[in-house]
């Protein structure tokens, strides 16, 4: 079980729940390359929208930014920023909105703007970038980021773009659009809303990993699902096109990973 | 009407102190000569805004040109934190920064509004989010024929906007292409525009339907081939990505900040002189 | 879900009685033989949505396909009157026909908000004009930041929309370029896309930046050759402009028309055949 | 005198106007004949604006439409229509709105919508177009026709696009930005607005016209500048242009003038 790390299951997990032929809304980092990976492997269909421009990229290596010139040169065709947020987004034409978070809480709200109060900070955080219309606006959302007790917390300080607010019906209520987050993947397991209050249950475990050390790196009594079931190990196929993307990236640009901006 | 001119007459000339300026760029083409010859030339109290403002506002913050920014997201694209940027919202140096903040939905909007001369940018936007709560200037109206709740944010209107694009021709004629961003509408919204080139070309032979600035849509226009760096120009460079991990490291405290900015951008003549000297600073690093 | 398919087959799933149908196209790439096929199957009450109604409107107002028409300039550009548009409005023949009247501007706006999935268009517009007197779609909101007044109409959001292009790639990606007018706009506001395209390639090249729809925006690519006719695809065909003037003779009698649309349209199987017909016809009239 | 007609007097008359380097939006027909004569001749750096997207067009033949390739071939670069009204015209970048009519009042607002009553209309005319949102928002119009009593009429069954509405600053007060009609330019003379009461007056009047033919062709009391013009005949060099550029449209289309759509 040990050839493969938390990080590489994680981005293998969440590339699954992405479907063939759905219109991706990428955000930079670990959801492109949970994206890509899908690309590579299972959904060679799916197509991958950069809040950049890029519709339908399908970049060779990694992009470290949001708008490196191998999402250009690899797209069907690169639109202006203000048209993929009115057209593409807006338009209602985005499947899944695939994004990161720097916090969560049990209703998947995020966090990526202030930790502690807003007009006296503790740490500035980059802010809202795409994620707030992405969030609302996507038919539906992954979530993907490393679990711990700082990152998933009771109370958010700041909510910067919307899961299920106060959980049941609320972001119904609140008039948004898109169904909102259907999954929050992490190193640990995966989470899903439960259909009626909406809060985040652990639906499956990662395998090697026990539930109490998911509720430790949790800031609230995190509800596991009675029919837990574990995630899939990674299959070699999948293990073998991320670390062959990876090397890729790592070759061309000497650098992993990436932001916005 | 003189067009084609050096960059400092056109920084000298366009950007005044307390002007509400935008310098944008998507990752692609972000203008770093121009941001330089702005701290170079000492500019104060302007508002700045960026969608995603990145090193070289870092360095106009740091450097104490910014009295406000505008902005939706802040942060050093695949390496972490703006160090200036936090150092000036948390802790007001080298002077406290006003700041507005958005989403990049709003901004991308607010930019189209102001190139179409609309007082207001109107999106679904914000839903659920707590920014309308920090941001007056986030306000809702309602559709006259559905009822519907739609936000409002107001258009962006710079005194003058800062690009860095491909080409030009000798008459002034600007193209573009690749990630263009909101470029366009940045120009298109600006009283003034000051475009840096990589190159001044016979013919822009433009694609159809390309992305073109027509002259009289300009003010000036400055050929410094390499503008972007460590951004980039599609066809011409490649981002330095090294620059912007190092970057990290350079602007973490305030005295490695200020002596970096010193010797490379004060005390440098022009763009070209910044990268003699910034290439020997690598040559010592790697000594 | 086979995206390249016959004409025919594309009208007879995509296009129902009662529909909201945009055929676009600013003189430029205007869907003529897409047109026609709906003239052949019948279609009736529908809504027909152009900014620029012109020969193919006059020929579906004329046999009878439209209940309602929005539009914003309708004549034969260049020769007069559309003398079934007039007939239909001014006598009510065939049928009487509804109709909504907006400018330019506002039907370029509405189709702008349709394809961002707005309710409404705002715009600065209608200043001065009677049209808001007779349209109760115009009406008049205030600025939350300055209190302007701005005019706003109802997005316009067809059942389908149907344009003509150049090139379509295998997988029924297509590209067009030159007077791109509404068509992009059109396409993305409707909920189903018919496109008839001059060829089908192996690759689309299309330049950076390229007027590009993607083959998952649309519900149907159809190879129609010309399909554009008399109206023209930049790089395949020239427009023909002694057809419009000679539509200004056969348009004029309900009876001459009758009898042109039996000949040419109704009683032909397709567009080939409807280009064969009208070279003899061309022929007869020369001899 | 005779060596040339009323109407190539009319459209040298118009093309005079256009200053060297203003950017000027195009009606069909008469105007864009007009404009480009002006470029052809004392006004090379004119830029010509089409509302179907062509910017700084140079056409060789003039079109017979609005969205004729030659216009797209010979432009700086082509947008969408969209992006006419919003950045163009609405964005404030056009100096010169240059228009046809098929009627004008006293305070030169314009009819091009219905004869008689707009729900049962005597003569149905194509409607609005792009001059609404040009006649109030270029910085300044000239309007261009043949001078009639049927066109010049004394009250608009139905007002288009606004001149000066009732006179005075009846425009102002409605809030409408740009300047308004500044000429109107017509086969026996030149109109302008009276600065105070901005009603229409014959300020200059075509080589071989008297003031009764001018006040028989209007449809009202027409004012008379006290110290009336007359318009200097066409030189060689402009007829000489307009008539090659004649006689090159006709020769590549079998066809002259043209219309929207």
């Amino acid at each position: 079980m040990n050839e493969f790390t938390a990080t590489e299951l994680m981005t293998v997990a969440a590339s699954r729940l992405l479907k063939d032929g759905s219109v991706c809304f990428v955000g930079i980092g670990l959801p492109s390359t949970a994206a890509n990976l899908a690309r590579l492997t299972h959904a060679p269909e799916v197509v991958l929208i950069y809040e950049s421009g890029p519709i339908g990229a399908k970049p060779t290596v990694l992009p470290l930014s949001i708008g490196d010139g191998e999402l250009a040169l690899t797209a069907d065709t690169v639109v202006s920023t203000p048209e993929i947020f009115r057209y593409w987004l807006q338009g209602g034409r985005i499947d899944v909105g695939f994004l990161g978070a720097a916090q969560v809480d049990r209703f998947a709200n995020i966090n990526t703007t202030v930790i502690g109060d807003y007009a006296n900070p503790k740490v500035r955080l980059p802010g809202a970038g795409g994620a707030p219309e992405i969030a609302s606006q996507a038919k539906e959302v992954f979530i993907v980021l490393k679990q711990s007790p700082k990152a998933f917390v009771d109370r958010l300080p700041f909510v910067t773009s919307a899961g299920f607010l106060d959980g049941g019906d609320a972001r119904q209520r609140a008039g948004i659009p898109g169904g909102g987050p259907t999954a929050v993947i992490t190193d640990l397991g995966i989470m899903t809303p439960d259909p009626v209050t909406k809060e985040l249950t652990l639906t499956s475990i990662h395998p090697g990993v026990t539930v109490e050390q998911v509720k430790a790196a949790t800031g609230w009594d995190l509800k596991i699902a009675a029919d837990l079931a574990t995630t899939a190990a990674p299959q070699p196929n999948e293990l073998a096109a991320l670390r062959d993307l990876l090397a890729r990236t790592a070759k061309a640009h000497g650098q992993t990973a990436g932001g916005e901006g | 009407m003189a067009l084609v001119m050096p960059l400092r007459e056109a920084v000298s000339e366009f950007v005044r102190d307390g002007d509400t300026v935008a310098l944008e760029g998507f990752t692609h083409l972000i203008p770093h000569a121009a941001g330089h010859e702005i701290i170079r030339q000492g500019r104060k109290n302007l508002t700045l805004v960026r969608m995603t403002p990145d090193l070289i506002y870092d360095q106009l913050i740091g450097m104490g040109c910014a009295g406000k920014l505008i902005f939706s997201w802040g942060g050093n694209p695949g390496v972490g934190s703006l160090h200036r940027f936090r150092d000036a919202i948390e802790r007001g140096w080298p002077q406290p920064l006003a700041y507005e903040e958005h989403s990049h939905a709003a901004l991308a909007n607010a930019y189209v509004a102001g190139a179409s001369n609309l007082p207001f940018a109107l999106l679904r936007g914000y839903t659920g989010s707590d920014l309308p709560k920090v941001n007056p200037n986030i306000r809702f109206i309602e559709c006259p024929f559905t009822g519907e709740k739609l936000a409002a944010i107001p258009s962006i209107r710079p005194d003058v906007t800062v690009i860095h694009a491909q080409k030009a021709d000798r008459r002034g004629n600007v193209l573009l292409w690749g990630i263009v961003g909101v470029q366009k509408e940045a120009v298109l919204a600006a009283k003034r525009a000051i475009v840096t080139v990589e190159e001044i070309v016979d013919e822009l032979d433009a694609p159809p339907n390309g992305c073109v600035l027509p002259r009289w849509t300009l003010s000036a226009v400055c050929h410094v081939p390499g503008g972007a760096y460590p951004s980039y120009a599609q066809g011409y460079s490649e981002r330095d990505n090294r620059f912007y991990q190092r970057w990290d490291a350079v602007a973490r405290s305030r005295e490695d900040f200020t002596a970096w900015m010193d010797r490379h951008v004060r005390n440098t003549a022009d763009f070209e002189e910044f990268k003699r000297v910034l290439a020997e600073t690598a040559r010592q690093e790697a000594a």
